[in-house]
This record gives C-alpha cells, structure tokens and sequence, in this order.
C-alpha cells in the first residue's frame, strides 16, 4: 500500500532515529512512503492562540494530501490526532468546510474530502496485521521485556480512534511488541499522559507527569519503554535527566520508538535503525538482541 | 379463535397485562420467547432486611400463580413473533414456537445433562430452580450440530433435540408490547472495567447472587456502588434517569448490611432519587448505613492485591485511590433491541429516548390497537410496571368494547 | 479570597464561551466529578481541576479564568473528554476559554513565539543546512521550508 | 367468553337508572384530574358525583357536580356504599357503588424551613406560576440581567413533578428577557418521563444549580430584598446573591377530607395520612377496601404522567364484574353466630379491610372481605367462623387428616400464608425433608392457639407458622398478628409440657423460598434436641423409678 508520509515539525529535526526506523520498517512490510515536500506544521502549535487557525493550517496538509490521492500516515501522535480530527469536522460540518474552503483559495487549494490519516502504528496495525508481522519476524526479541507507551492523542478522543483501540484497555501497542517476540509489562501508570502539551506551560507540572510512569518503568525492570510519539519522547527521554534528578532519584529508562524494536526483529540492525541517536542508550536490550 | 389481546412479553408487565384483561373477562395470548415465563424479575431477590423493603420482585411470583389460575390467559413460551398483518379489531400474527427441548413431564430433575453439557450457559434453570430448558444461542447443536450429549445422557428420554419449531396463526383484536427493556451495558463505559477487572459486577448480578443463600462478600468486606452507569449519559445516548437504580442500589447495601453487620457499604452518586414516600426520614437511616459519596468515579482498575479499585475525586477534592471486595454498576434500563424489531414487526414506533410508544407514560402507540406495557415504553420500577400495565389493560379494554360496539352496530 | 458577589459576575461569559468553536458543551455539565478524578494535572497542581473552571466559567468569573496562569496547564491528554457522561468535550472546552484568553490579551508570551515561528518556516524548529546535511548522512530525504501559506493564512 | 355482567356495564351504554347503586361513582376531586375522570368514567357509562372543585360550566353529561361538599361520612359497602355529603345549605345522602379519592396534592410552601416570609421578591412556586400565567411575573422592563432564585428540596426532599414545574417556570421566565436562573437543591429529582432531558437543556439554557450535601444557603434580608449566602459546594468560595425573585418550592402532601375514608378502614392508620399503606400489596389505586380507590396524591404519586395512568386503572378497577370469583381454595365469609357476638366491636376495629359491620350482630360483607380470617381468631366469644372451602374439611380436621395421612410421628406443620409461604414452598420441592405438612392458609393473621394446639394435639413435633414480611401483608397486620400470637403460644407451651422451641414464626416472600427452607431446617435441629432433652428426661424417670 501507499501513504503521504507525514513528518510533522519535530521528527524530522529531533527525532531521525524514528523517522529511519519507520521508513526501513515500512519498506521490510510492503509499505510505500511517499514524501510530500509541501507538508508543514499539523497546525496543533496554535490551536491554544485560535482553533480556528489550527483547523485552518491542517485543512491546508489534508486538501495537499487530497491532491496526491493518497491516505496521510504520521508519525506523531498530536499530528495524527490534529489532522484526524480537522478531516472529521469538516467532513461532517459542511458550514466550517465551506468556510474553510473560502479562506483556502487564498493559497489556490481546496478540501473536499473525505481524506484519511493514520498513524503509523495505526497501518501496522490494520494493513499490515499482526500475523504478517510475526511471520516476517527473523529474529525474535526473546528475553527482551519492553514497556508500551501509547500517548494520549493515539488513544484519545475515543471517537476518532473508535474501532482502532480502546483508551480504557489500549492493546494494539502491547499486541504490536509482542508480535516481535519481547515480553511485554504491565505497569501501573500505563495509561499516563507524559505532560509534553504543557512544557511550554509549566517545566514543573510537565516533569511531575512525566515522572511517575519513569519510576514506575524503571520498577519493572524492563529494558527500555517504548514510544510512538516525539511529543512524548521529548519528556521520557529529553527530560530524563531533569526529572529524575528533581525527584533525587538514580535510575535509567532508555527509550525506544516502536519501529527501531520492530526493525531489530526484522534482522535490520541498530546502525540502521539509528540506535546511535538514543540518549539513554538501550545497552541492555541491543546486548540481547545483537550480542 | 379470536383473542381480545395478543400479549409479546411474558414479564411481569405481560402478566399482569393478562391478568388485569382476565378479571375483566377478556382473553389473552401471551407470546414469551424464553423457556420461563417472569422475564427480567424473575432473576431479582427479594430485599426484605426485618421488614419488606419495598422492591416489588415478589410480585412477580404472586401474578404467575394468579396467571396459571386463569383460563382466559394462555401463555406460549419459546415463542416468538414473526409477522402481523390486518389492524386493530383484526390483527392475524404469525408466531414461530420452538418445541420444548426437555419435556418437563419426563424431566426429573437429575442433572446428568448439566453434567455433560460441554458449554456454560446453554442448559438453563428456571428461576425457580425446578425444570430446565436449552438456550438454542448457545448450545453446539444448534451452532454446527456438534453435540448430543444431553439428549444420548438422559435416561429419562425427556430432552429432544430433533423437532421443529412449529408456525401458529393467532387472530386478536388487540397487540401489548411488554417485552421489557435490556439492562445497561457495562460495556458502553468501559472505564469502569466491566468484564476486565475482576470483582466488577452488575446490580443485576448481585441480585442473582443473593438469591442464592450461600453467597459470601470478600475478606474485606467492603462494597462500593457506582450509579448512573449507562443512565444519565447524553454521550452514549441514555439522557435519561433510569429510575430504579438508586432504589435497588440502596436496598441491597442495606440488605448486605442486614446479612453480613460488619460490610461497609459505599455508593458515589449524584443525585439519589427518592423511592420511598416520607424520604427525608428514610435518607437519613440510609445514611447510617450507607456512605454516601457524590462523586462519580473517573475509573475503576486492577488494583495491587487485584481487587478492583476506586478513582474518584474525594469530599476534599483530593484523588482518591480506594480499594473494594466488589464493585457493584448500578446499571440501568436501556431500550431493548428486540422490542424495537416487534415495534417494527407491529408498525409502533419509538420515542426519542429508543423506548417504543410514545413520551410520558403513554400505553398507546402510533399504531391504532397496538398498545404498550411496562419498561418496553421506558424505565420504570415494578411497582410503577405493574401500575402501567394495569393502565395499559383498561385502554385495552376500552378499545375492545370500542371494537364489539362498532361491529354490533 | 473575600466573597464573591454572584450579582456582580457576568452571566454572558458562558454563552460566549458556547459560541467558541468546542466551546459549546460547556453547559451541559452537570458536576459528576468524573472529570476531575481523570485529569492527571489536578493531582500535580490543584489550582487546575476541570470541574471548578467549568464551575467558574459557568458562574461567569470571566476575569478570574481568563487572567489566570491555571487555564494553560491543560495537557490536551483527553482524559476528562473520555469519561464524560454529558460530552462537555472538556479538552476543546479549554482550548475555547485560552482563545478568549488570547483575544483578551491574557497570553502567554511563548505562544505567540510560535506563531511567529509558523509564520516564519511553516514549522515549528528551524530546517537549515546543517539539518539537511545530518539527513543526508542517514540517507533521508531533505527538508524544504514552505513558509508561504503559513504567512497568508496566519 | 366475557362475562355477561360485563357486558352489560361496559360494552353497552343504556342509560341507567339512578337507583342502581353499583354504577354510580362518588369522585372527590378538585382539580383537573377528578374533572378528566369524572368524565371518562361517564364516558363508559357510570354515573358520577363529583365532590370538590370550581368546575364553572365545565360538565360533562352524567356527571352531578357538587363543588362545595363536603364528604361527612361513609357507611356500606362496594358496590351499596351510603355517603353522607353536606354542602351549604344541606346534608345529602347519595348511595354509590365506589368511592375514589382523586384530590390534588395539598400543596404547602416551605417559607418556615427557611425561615423566610412572603414578600415581593419571595414568593411561592404556585405564586410564580399564577404570575406568568398572568403575564404579571416582573414587575420591571428587563433592561439588565434579572437574578432568579429557586429553591428546590433543599432542607427536605421534593419530588419530580415539582422540579418539573420549576423547569418549567424557568423557561416562561427566561421568554421573557435576559433571565440568570439559579436553582439551589439537594438531590435533583429527575426520575420521571423526559425529565433528564429537560434538566440538560435548561442548563444549556443557562441555570446553574448549586447542589448542598449540608448546609445550604443562609437567608437574609436588605432593603433590597432577600440576600442568600452560601459556600459554593463545588468551589467551596464564600458567595452571595441578592435575587429579583426567590421562589420557594413546596411540598406535595396528600389531600385531606380522606377522614371519613379512613374511619371504613381499621388498617389506614398504617397508612395516614395516605389512603393506602405503603406496600406492594396494593400496586396501582386499589386500597384495602374494595370499592374505596385512590388516585394521585391520596397514594403518594404525584407525577402527572402517572396520574393519568391511575384514571385507567379506576376504570378497570369499576369495570371488573362483582364480586369477583374467588380461587377455589379459599374459604368462605366469616360466619358469625348471633347468639355468641355479645357487640364488643373488636372484629369491627380490626377487620383490616373495613368488611364487618353490625347491626343486631356482626357481619361481613363477602365481596369486601378477603378472608384473612383475622376476625373469627380475635373474636373474644369466638363467635366468628370461617366456612371452609368449598369440598375442605374445618381447619382442625384438616390438619389431622394431613397427619393421619402422612404418620404423625416427627411431621412438623407449617401453616404458610397463601401470598407468599405458600408459593415460595411450591418452589422449593424435595429441598426441605419430607417431614414438612404445609398447610396453606389465607393469611397468617388466621392462626392462633387452637390451630397450633390441634396440630400437636395430633401428634405433630412442630409447628413453623410463615407469614409475609412486615409491611408486605396484604391485610397489613395479618402477619404481626401472627407473631404475636405464636410468641404468647410459645409461652403458653411451657405451661403445658411442650418445649416452646418447637413452634416458631418466619417471615418469608413469595420469592424467598430459601429464607423457609433455612427457618424448617433450624426448627428440625430444634425437634431433635429437644427430642433428645425430653428422651433422656423421660429415661432418668423411668430410671429413678426403677429403682426402689
């Protein structure tokens, strides 16, 4: 299948160890990326200034999409959480579409719709299928223990993900790590927002969020916590430092993206998945896997 | 032969429809799709601590012995309603009645069939405990044919899994809906992890748990109700208050309090509807031994020790983290999707919350001499089911003699 | 804080925070709670508690919201929106009162940072030569700045 | 087949002659609801009186409108009921075949709960209402924003159909201009049609509810008007409120003129100041009297909605042929012997159903008496008896039958109430042993000391007497009647040699029928050890007398 590959503003500056491992991931499973060069920001930055904007800026990346006539796969959760939710109120509102379309002229584009944007855990999921990814599997992550994070915006709200995962009981992440043959565990803070929205906001209340699901992760022993969402990175492994030594802790969590786990379980190697670019370096784990 | 009425639903809103129309001296066909007649009551307990406390379960069992009295009721079971053509005054229904599986004159109540049967829940009891039925949804016979085990175990020769449904013409000049309602399902709020924690059950559950004696609350003994659960949620569709839940709630937490003195009981609320005449006085007894918290819990998970857990902003405004033996959703009553499909089948319609008939406690519906009874119309506590279908009965009457007047002039 | 005069507080301010686009559910709330117990900022900081700045907003204590330093420590995580019986959409709801915040010149200076940012490079950090040549070395594709349609539509 | 006496109430409408009692209805009424059934029983062919009301040029063909009377007294029976009415100038009596309380709720502002008075600015719901019907609700052009107060069950609980009318009062008012609504309550009653519904559109609409868990709002007075302060239950802030209006809810209380109706009924005084108790015994507008209904607020409801329903239910209820066939196995009216009844009047008082009156003697009317046999146990001269149904031997002969039949030796009899005892037994089949004799009888409140006395006469071991629950009689008293007398038996018992634990009283429903089967199985456990007792005492005897 094909997808617009949607990058959004941080991965593709902050976070090229994600935006490799997709692309490798997605070329071992049949999936062709497509770059737009056009796509910009979600429009998510300004949605606290004027949601009108915001609705403005991401009609502008879908009516791009449209013109492709393909489906948009992003990586990042507030990307996909921004985009969806825009496609949905102007596919079902048709005064804010037609009022949108008015101001889009400006730029000579127009959105009709429908277009669809998934993430890219979101394609894993449903295109790929857990089955063909455990049969590509060439080296499973035994003895790997791994933590999912799913993130807000990848669960929530449940209107926009309906059919896809459930926010009271996420699975797809846990279902999705273990399809590479890693343990996956349980914890207590699983469904915890990291706190990124509100860095900006507050550097305290956001670390104070972020904090909780890293003791307890660290608690579990397992050899790294993964993620699907640079907003998220920017807390569990950006702020890593900060956080644990505010809460006068001594512990590590290295962080992964899922596709450098699932890249490694398709015999890809940690070069290429850009293991090098992880601050908390996951040692534990690539000792396993690649001795 | 030509009945007065044509009653679907062999609840307690059936029943007492029939027998109202019988001391009246007219004539009923009830037409039940499950083996037993009593529907959803039937499943209830009775909640008298020292003294009855009102729940009115009881009354099912006293309108089914006055109905098998009465030889103007007959009552189909396993029956269900196919089609109807004509209009009031002559309604000609086509209703498919499935044999009797296990015939209850051979049946004697053994229990090698049970023991045999390979799939939970496909052999029923009647809430009577007396006499069993095969639930045709569940049972392997009925899905591929697989298995016969009842049948080749019984000595008795009393279960028969060969005969075919058979197709009955009735004519009446009449047709009550008293198909009841469907209770919430948890499910619509998973949040409250129905189905995933362990521990969580529904007040329906609890109900047929205490009908059994022996039944014993957790080391703890600590027992929390949560109301309002798929009632008052304009976000999956129930903008409505159901009625009997923080009735029924109550009446449980003092009959487990009755039962086991030293369980604590809570329940977060938000409003409590009175259910009792003189209610102020009644609150305050039921505060002595219930705690009463307004706060609806935003989840409830596994907790450590794997027993559910409570979180809920507290009276202080602080997050609270509480555990329980059981968490009890109070569910409510939703519109039953079958009684939406006879709605159709009869030609009545639905209301804007999905009952069938129309607002308030209409007993006619849009169709002439179709009417309604009891909570297929909307929520409704037994007592006030029993009050409708007894309105419901005299607008039956009414158009019936309506009906002979006309086809004597 | 001394008594608050109910007479004296505006009773517009939620209709006008309804008419906001995701504003207008605000007034079905009818103060379960649940909102509250799901909101993982009001156990760090109680000055944010969904239900008590609905509450305020209802009551009309414009000032109080909009000047206030609470009403931007919304996470957007969705979890009051999910366990909401009355679908306030309580996460659309604050993005509605910061925008009356913003119109009222109640904002916080890095936001507007990052619309000038937008305006700018049409994304949030900067791509320049040197991003490009990090992208190379991995074998990705360069970045380009499309700034235009930021600027005009901004 | 219908019954021919139906047919010829309700399937054809001759006019009737005034003399036939059984077609005419007294209706005490008053509002809307006694006018809608007054003539929806014309309609079907009853002749109504109507008591109570301004109905002005409101009638409807059959019904007599009486809208100053007052009911004085009643005498009779369903179906030949003699009532006393007394208007202005006279004193009336009418015969009538039913009698039906369909009074509106009395309706009482609760000013003194809060202490407050009645002024321009505090007013009562109805004093709202009257206004907006009037169009005279505010006084002032509503150039700037107008503060409503209303207080809803706030110190005691209200019901739905007043936050029904406060609903609606807010949206008349907010017709008419830039209206803030404040409603300040306790629990919202919401459980009633459409009501949910409603509550979320008029907050929508713009009314904020404060909703207290303890102390409410303290009242106070400016020159201005009323001053409310209270603490924000949700933001626990200090606040006040000065309204343009504070409307005080009210209580809906059942009617009064029920009086006389209570004087027919011995068991209302479990009910004042409602007409019928509180008990699921009497779903819908039956009393324990027959021919005696209640509608709306004389049975505790109040819902409009409901109300309507309670019309019908009146129509059925006069429809049903008279007397209705009894089921078989129930015995016949109480039979009094005029040469025993010396008039002491205790049948009188504590016939529960009001079914006994006296003239040289006393004597039960048979379509009104539900023979609980309550009477022939308290008759002091035994003097009341009740006919055993028909093909059934007397209750003494009955229970040595069942005994002679089944051996005697180690039987307890349970003589289990017909309502509830009974169904429940129906259901526990081979559960209890078969030493178990059950004996259905009408009601508990039917057994005493010789039932108890002829059953260990012939020679059983126990007795369990199983009456309904408390509250779930339906002869109210029937099975506190019962206990009574099987704890003054138990006393009695010891005086003669018989171990009181061998007769016991259990309260069941007819959905409990584990609650029996644990009371027999403890009074089996009881029979042996006191077996046991008794063995070895009558051993040692033996023993002791052996010797010398």
């Amino acid at each position: 299948m094909e997808a617009l590959l949607y990058l959004g503003c941080t991965v593709p500056v902050r976070n090229l160890n994600y935006e490799l491992s997709a692309r490798l991931t997605a070329r071992e499973l049949g999936i062709h990326f497509r770059d737009l060069e056009t796509f910009g920001c979600c429009g998510f930055p300004v949605k606290s200034l004027d949601v009108r904007q915001t609705t403005l800026i991401a009609a502008r990346n879908l009516a791009l999409a449209e013109k492709e006539g393909v489906e948009i796969c992003a990586l990042c959760n507030a990307c996909v959480g921004t985009l969806t939710e825009t496609a949905h109120a102007l596919d079902t509102n048709p005064e804010l579409k037609a009022e949108v379309n008015e101001r889009l002229k400006e730029v000579g584009l127009r959105y009709n719709g429908p277009v669809k944007v998934r993430h890219y855990m979101r394609l894993l999921w449903e295109e790929v299928g857990l089955e063909a990814i455990k049969s590509a599997v060439t080296r499973p992550l035994t003895d790997v223990i791994l933590a999912p994070h799913y993130g807000c915006h990848y669960l929530k709200p449940s209107e926009l993900t309906a059919g896809f995962d459930s926010p009271a009981d996420p699975r797809t992440l846990a279902d999705l790590i273990s399809a590479t043959g890693a343990q996956v565990t349980d914890y207590p803070s699983l469904k915890d927002c990291c706190g990124g929205g509100l860095l900006g906001m507050s550097e305290d209340v956001a670390n104070a969020l972020a904090a909780t699901k890293l003791i307890d992760v660290a608690a579990t022993g397992a050899h790294a916590l993964v993620l699907v969402c640079p907003f998220c990175n920017v807390m569990y492994e950006g702020q890593q430092k900060k956080i644990v030594k505010a809460a006068g802790l001594d512990l590590k969590v290295p962080v992964v993206y899922y596709p450098q786990i699932l890249g490694l379980a398709l015999g890809l190697s940690s070069d290429q998945l850009g293991f090098k670019l992880n601050r908390v370096k996951p040692s534990g784990l690539l000792k396993i896997v690649e001795g | 032969m030509k009945k007065d009425a044509l009653i679907l639903g062999g609840g307690i809103a059936g029943l007492w429809c029939a027998w109202e129309l019988a001391r009246l001296g007219l004539e009923s066909t009830i037409v039940e799709t499950a083996a037993f007649p009593g529907g959803r009551a039937a499943r209830l307990c009775c909640k008298a601590t020292d003294e009855c406390r009102r729940c009115g379960a009881c009354l099912l069992e006293d309108v089914l012995h006055k109905v098998v009295w009465s030889d103007r009721i007959t009552m189909l079971l396993h029956s269900d309603l196919l089609q109807v053509q004509g209009e009031s005054g002559d309604f000609h229904a086509t209703v498919s009645q499935r044999p009797a599986r296990i015939v209850s004159d051979r049946c004697n109540d053994c229990g090698a069939c049970e023991a045999t049967c390979p799939v939970p829940g496909a052999l029923v009891r009647s809430p009577w405990d007396r006499g069993l039925a095969i639930d045709e949804q569940k049972c392997r016979w009925f899905q591929d044919a697989s298995c016969r085990a009842c049948q080749e175990t019984c000595a008795q020769d009393a279960v028969n899994l060969d005969r075919t449904p058979e197709i009955l013409e009735l004519n009446a000049s009449t047709i009550v809906l008293a198909s009841g309602f469907k209770p919430s399902d948890p499910h619509d709020t998973p949040r409250f992890g129905y189905g995933r924690v362990p521990g969580v059950v529904t007040g329906l559950e609890l109900e047929s748990l205490l009908r059994q004696e022996n039944w014993e609350p957790g080391p703890s003994r600590k027992i929390a109700f949560i109301q309002c659960v798929g009632s008052r949620d304009a976000k999956i569709g129930r903008n409505y208050c159901s009625r009997v839940c923080c009735g029924y709630a109550l009446r449980l937490a003092r009959l487990l309090r009755n039962r086991f003195p030293d369980l604590s009981t809570s329940m977060f609320y938000m409003d409590i509807q009175s259910f009792e005449r003189d209610f102020d006085k009644r609150l305050k007894e039921i505060e002595q031994e219930v705690k009463l918290v307004r706060s609806i819990p935003s989840e409830i998970r596994k907790g450590a020790d794997g027993s559910p857990e409570l979180v809920y902003q507290g009276l202080d405004d602080n997050r609270e983290f509480e555990s329980f033996d059981l968490v009890v959703l109070s569910v409510g009553i939703s519109p039953n999707q079958s009684s939406v499909e006879l709605g159709n089948i009869v030609g009545a319609s639905s209301n804007v919350d999905g009952f069938v008939g129309g607002d308030g406690e209409a007993a006619v519906t849009s169709r002439c001499g179709v009417f309604v009874a009891g909570t297929v119309q909307g929520p409704k506590s037994i007592e006030e089911t029993v009050s409708h279908a007894i309105r419901t009965a005299g607008e039956v009457a009414s158009c019936v003699s309506k009906i002979s007047r006309e086809e004597n002039e | 804080m001394s008594r608050i005069k109910l007479n004296t507080l505006d009773p517009s301010f939620k209709h006008r925070v309804a008419r906001q686009p995701g504003g207008e559910a605000i007034r079905a709330c009818f103060a379960c709670k649940a909102c509250s117990a799901a909101c993982p900022i009001s156990v760090v900081d109680k000055r944010y508690d969904p239900r008590k700045i609905i509450r305020m907003a209802l009551l009309g204590m414009k000032k109080e919201v909009l000047e206030s330093d609470f009403i931007w420590l919304c996470s957007s995580c969705y979890g009051c929106h999910e366990v909401c019986p009355q679908n306030v959409r309580f996460t659309e709801v604050m993005f509605a009162i910061k925008n009356l915040a913003v119109a009222e010149a109640c904002v916080p200076p890095g936001l507007t940072g990052q619309k000038a940012l937008l305006k700018q490079r049409g994304r949030l950090y900067e791509v320049g030569e040197f991003e490009n040549e990090k992208r190379e070395k991995l074998g990705l594709p360069p970045i380009v700045e499309h700034p235009e349609d930021y600027d005009r539509l901004l | 087949m219908k019954a021919s006496a139906i047919e010829s109430i309700f399937l054809t409408r001759k006019p009737r002659p005034k003399e036939d009692a059984a077609l005419r209805v007294l209706v005490l009424g008053g509002d809307q609801t006694g006018m809608d059934l007054a003539s929806r029983l014309a309609v079907e062919g009853f002749e109504v009186l109507l008591v109570g009301g301004t109905a002005v040029g409101q009638t409807s063909e059959g019904v007599d409108l009486f809208p100053d009377a007052v009911l004085e007294e009643i005498q009779g029976f369903v179906g030949g009921f003699e009532v006393i009415l007394r208007t202005r100038r006279d004193r009336l009596t009418e015969r009538v075949g039913f009698i039906v309380a369909a009074q509106p709720a009395r309706i009482v502002p609760k000013y003194e709960q809060h202490s407050l008075t009645k002024s321009r600015k505090v007013i009562s719901l109805s004093d709202l209402e009257a206004g907006l019907r009037t169009g005279n609700a505010l006084e002032q052009p509503l150039d700037e924003w107008f503060h409503a107060a209303f207080l809803y069950g706030l110190k005691t609980e209200s019901q739905p159909a007043v936050f029904a009318r406060v609903l609606d009062a807010i949206e008349k008012l907010q017709g008419q201009g830039a209206i803030q609504p404040y409603v300040f309550t306790r629990h919202l009653k919401v459980a009633a049609a459409g009501l949910e519904r409603r509550y979320r559109e008029c907050r929508e609409r713009g009314t904020l509810f404060f909703k207290f868990d303890d102390a409410g709002p303290f009242f106070d007075s400016s020159p201005n008007g009323p001053v409310m302060t209270f603490t924000d239950p949700l933001l626990h802030l200090e606040m006040d409120l000065e309204p343009d209006v504070l409307v005080v809810d009210e209580e809906l209380l059942p009617p009064t003129m029920l009086e006389p109706l209570f004087k027919s009924m011995p068991s209302s005084r479990f009910a004042a100041p409602f007409l019928k108790p509180e008990s699921t015994r009497f779903p819908g507008v039956e009393t324990p009297k027959a021919g005696i209904l209640a509608v709306g607020a004389s049975r505790g409801v109040f819902d409009p909605e409901i109300i309507r329903g309670d019309i019908e239910a009146v129509i059925v209820a006069l429809k049903r042929p008279m007397p209705e066939p009894m089921q078989e196995s129930l015995p016949g009216p109480p039979e009094v012997d005029p040469g025993k009844c010396t008039m002491c009047l205790t049948c009188v008082r504590l016939c529960p159903h009001g079914a006994i009156s006296f003239s040289k003697h006393a004597e039960a009317d048979g379509a009104t008496c539900t023979r609980c046999g309550i009477c022939a146990e308290e008759c002091p001269m035994e003097a009341i008896k009740l006919e055993p149904a028909s093909q059934q031997p007397e209750m003494s002969v009955r229970i040595r039958n069942c005994l002679v039949h089944t051996g005697a030796a180690g039987k307890i009899v349970a003589f289990l109430c017909s309502r509830s005892a009974a169904h429940a037994m129906e259901s526990i089949g081979r559960q209890i042993g078969e030493n178990l004799v059950p004996i259905p009888v009408p009601c508990a409140g039917t057994v005493g000391l010789t039932h108890i006395l002829s059953a260990f006469e012939s020679g059983a071991d126990g007795v369990i007497v199983a009456g309904c629950f408390k509250g779930n009689c339906a002869s109210i008293y029937g099975t506190l009647l019962a206990e009574d007398r099987v704890g003054q038996v138990r006393g009695f018992l010891g005086e003669v040699g018989i171990d009181p634990g061998r007769v016991m009283f259990v309260s069941t429903a007819s959905n409990t029928p584990g609650v029996l089967v644990h009371a027999v199985r403890n009074l089996e456990l009881t029979i042996t050890r006191v077996n046991n007792v008794e063995q070895c005492e009558k051993s040692q005897k033996r023993g002791s007398g052996a010797i010398p």
